[in-house]
């Protein structure tokens, strides 16, 4: 039911961890649901993603979701993080199963809200309006 | 590498003595059992035959044997058939029983049929006073399962039929995981209706039988020609009896030595997992449970997770019941337990079987802790670090 | 002695590249496609590579192929599950359809639908006339077989589905006798459901499927799990589905090389028959009817008694529809063509197969004049000594 | 489905024919159900029937049991071939599959019609009543 990417990253995920002293810290869902996913975030002074790393707590799909995720916004702007999709994680994965689509494909929202956190905690609420128009506003999701 | 195959409550490999007896019905025993020539004549003998075999492990009569086409078609039967005649009233279920159970009382319900489930305590037994409590005075059929598939815990079937009796209600029990693992016997339990499955007992997957207890009224579901005594139409599977035949007496058969093996090491297994991985709550009664069971849940980790990961060292075991909507919910039986959402998620089924070995449960000792300490550390949830 | 089969109508030796395919999946690749390990994957992947095949002989989308356990279960789903939905209305079928429709209808109406049963003329062709005309403002759905399993006759299928949807109807077609002996193509037919069984077509026995055109409603008629789209809940019987999945690319491989030659035989026994003995009638259409397909009624003598001495000199044949009922009443397919019933109890149905030879024709062409001869001597009706 | 004597029978069926210029003929049964059963006898001076034979239309066991009705009553006096059943043929035969009881197993009856037959042609109706007490009376099988 994975795709052999899927299996990759599950088996070994990319970026595991929890950057000490992170400059934005995002996470998503809810252990009721079974899917939880925290991403950390180091941001350069060009406004780059220096280094990511994610935990999370739930399936095969969400697991490398976080880490596929992570692979693909190392390096990039945030203007370019903030664009990448849950869709397009699914995609660069070559699809989930369709019963994995809804709740364990969030790595990008927590990714969106990590560089949320980022831009408040430097008084950037100006830019988050900008960068991140489809912010996961705490979603249906986590309540479930 | 090498491969253990944990997961016999999901299914059971064929027995070669089950195949060998399959084996000349498909291409040269090919005869259709209604057909009077000598083919037809023969492999009428062989059902006959076979459910002789059925009927004598769980002490039944032949006459009271239906074949289906499994355990999901044999209690669609007990529950659609055993009530169509009434009007609908009240049936009362377990609140952990397998989904071909409780989405037949969810249909009836909404057939205009009173549903009650039937809470379990913790260790997964059902309650027997709000079962008996439960009973109304239109109450016409009580289900409730003779061992659970996720958790393993027996119930009192016995006890819970001759409840359901005293107020008039007919009983059905699914026993599906239960016979060819623990002694079944209709007489000693008196229910009146009893499913059971080929693929759970080292027989053939797509066969299944029900014990419909004479005198029992019984509507069939599958209209036809009116094959197995006008119960259940449809051209017989021919190799597929047959081999539940065989896998029956076998399992019978075999039933005094395995069981005794396979709760050693089930209890083996079972406190080695708990001995090495802190955190971790054992699910089911610990002694009223299936011989093969193993069941737990570990916290501040998933169990599909746990479950792939094992896969890749070689070990399959599932996350809980095998159901093929791909629910992602919490197993509705481990949350019955009383266990919360997020624990339950972390929920885990091991299922011995017969050709499983001491070294292999060894060999899972080794490797499960290091699995779980790894997905430890990536969880955020886990906080010891 | 040297056995003819002559009854594969009732049932198909399972083709030897279908029992192959299928071994594996017993023993070895015995996995529940539900788990996600690697056996279930496996038998998961198994599972969906035959329902590829049967979707491409069919011309039909994977997503519209659901398993039953065989053409009685996919009959009745189509009537029961197309028609769940719906307050009682009106249904129609044929007055020559197999006992798995013609039964399903019965009970439906006993649940409060009304049911037309559309006449056949003289060679079991259905009446387009009465069955346009049958159609109500609350008609739901239409069933009519392909071909029929007692006289073999073909229906005008295309014809009647468009006809059912102009009316606004669903339609569906009970093609168990068709598939693997005729071209079967749903885009062409334009019906809404087609059942197929596995034992018809040189695959094993206990196993179908269910054709559901894309955008069609149903309900399941067997509840749990949610397996097959939640059409069909229970374990896959694996094996039996990768057989049928072989059994139908095998089937439709062969077919224009054994659809011919089957006609011929058949054509040259039809014709050997009525040559060699008096007082026969024919059955069922000269042209438009299944290759393998003989039937006849021979007057003064009974059929059982024709079939077993026929079956004592070898050959094996069918006096009509194989009920396991054991009803002594003549068949209502036939009667439906207006035969007397006294004739009608004459009659017999010779159906032959791929593995058939004009030896065994010739054979059975000497073989048969002399029993019959010898029981019209013993028969008290027949009167020219 | 058939025990190996009734087999035996319908194969091998003793005594068919018709007897010419019989002492009696009994005909039961009706071509529209698929059975009809035609036995004739010769009776000797001793009430003893001397010959029968059976003509029958119809399936395994109804030709079956009027063979081994035939064979039952061969040389037997009129009074003890009146006692045999329908049930009793079935017996000799090692029983009928259920479905047969009742609309195949009538060779007793075409029997018993056909003493009827010789003792009313021989001005014994009296005796019909002695030996006859369960007599077929155009059963309602016939019309069934
Ligand atoms: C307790 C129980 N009941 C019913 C079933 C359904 O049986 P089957 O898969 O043969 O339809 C299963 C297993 O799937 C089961 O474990
Ligand atoms: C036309 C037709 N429909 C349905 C069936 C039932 O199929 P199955 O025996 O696989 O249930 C048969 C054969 O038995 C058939 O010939």
């Amino acid at each position: 039911m994975y795709t052999d990417l899927v299996m990759d990253h599950f088996t070994n995920p990319r970026n595991v961890g929890e950057i000490e002293d992170a400059d934005g810290v995002g996470q998503i869902g809810n252990p009721v649901c079974g899917d939880v996913m925290r991403i950390s975030i180091a941001v350069d002074d060009k406004d780059r993603i220096a280094d990511v790393k994610f935990k999370t707590f739930g399936c095969g799909a969400a697991v490398a979701t976080s880490s596929m995720v992570t692979e693909m916004v190392m390096g990039k702007s945030l203007e370019e993080a903030a664009d990448i999709s849950n869709k397009a994680v699914a995609e660069a994965l070559g699809g989930l199963p369709p019963n994995k689509m809804h709740c364990s494909n969030l790595a990008a929202d927590a990714l969106h809200l990590a560089i949320q956190d980022y831009l408040v905690k430097n008084g950037r609420e100006a830019d988050v309006e900008q960068f991140l128009k489809a912010l996961p506003k705490e979603r249906e999701h986590s309540s479930h | 590498m090498k491969t253990v195959y944990f997961d016999h409550a999901a299914t059971t490999p064929v027995d070669r003595r089950v195949l060998d007896a399959m084996l000349p019905y498909f291409s040269e025993q090919y005869g259709n059992p209604s057909e009077l020539h000598r083919l037809g004549r023969e492999a009428r003998a062989a059902v006959e035959a076979a459910r002789a075999q059925v009927a004598a492990v769980l002490g039944a009569g032949e006459k009271e044997i239906v074949f289906t086409a499994g355990g999901t078609e044999s209690d669609n039967l007990a529950l659609f058939g055993g009530l169509a005649r009434s009007q609908p009233g009240h049936l009362i279920v377990s609140a952990i029983e397998h989904p071909a159970v409780m989405e037949a009382a969810r249909a009836l319900n909404r057939q205009g049929w009173a549903v009650d489930f039937i809470p379990v305590d913790g260790d997964g037994i059902v309650d027997v006073d709000a079962y008996e409590q439960a009973f109304r005075d239109d109450t016409r059929l009580a289900s409730v399962m003779f061992a659970n598939n996720v958790v393993g815990s027996v119930q009192p079937v016995a006890a819970l039929a001759r409840i359901a009796h005293e107020k008039g209600a007919l009983f059905h029990t699914d026993a599906v995981q239960a016979v060819g693992s623990l002694p079944v016997d209709v007489g000693e339990l008196g229910v009146d209706l009893l499913s059971l499955s080929g693929h759970k007992l080292y027989g053939p997957k797509g066969i299944g039988a029900l014990y419909v207890k004479r005198g029992t009224r019984l509507q069939p579901i599958l209209h036809g020609g009116g094959h197995e005594r006008r119960l259940r139409s449809g051209t017989e599977n021919v190799p597929g009896i047959v081999g539940l035949g065989v896998a029956m007496t076998t399992a019978a058969a075999q039933l005094p030595e395995v069981r005794p093996r396979l709760e050693r090491l089930r209890d083996k297994l079972a406190a080695g997992v708990a001995e090495r991985i802190p955190e971790v709550t054992s699910l089911g009664h610990p002694t009223q449970r299936l011989p093969g069971n193993v069941a737990f849940s570990v916290r501040y980790v998933e169990g599909e997770s746990m479950l792939l990961r094992l896969d890749a060292h070689g070990f399959m075991v599932s996350s809980g019941s095998a159901c093929a909507s791909g629910s992602l919910e919490p197993s509705h039986v481990v949350l019955a337990l009383g266990l919360r959402a997020e624990d339950a998620h972390g929920s885990m089924r091991i299922s011995l079987g017969r050709e499983n070995t001491e070294e292999e449960v060894d060999a899972f000792l080794e490797a499960f802790p290091p699995i779980v300490d790894k997905l430890r550390q990536m969880s955020p949830l886990y906080v010891k670090g």
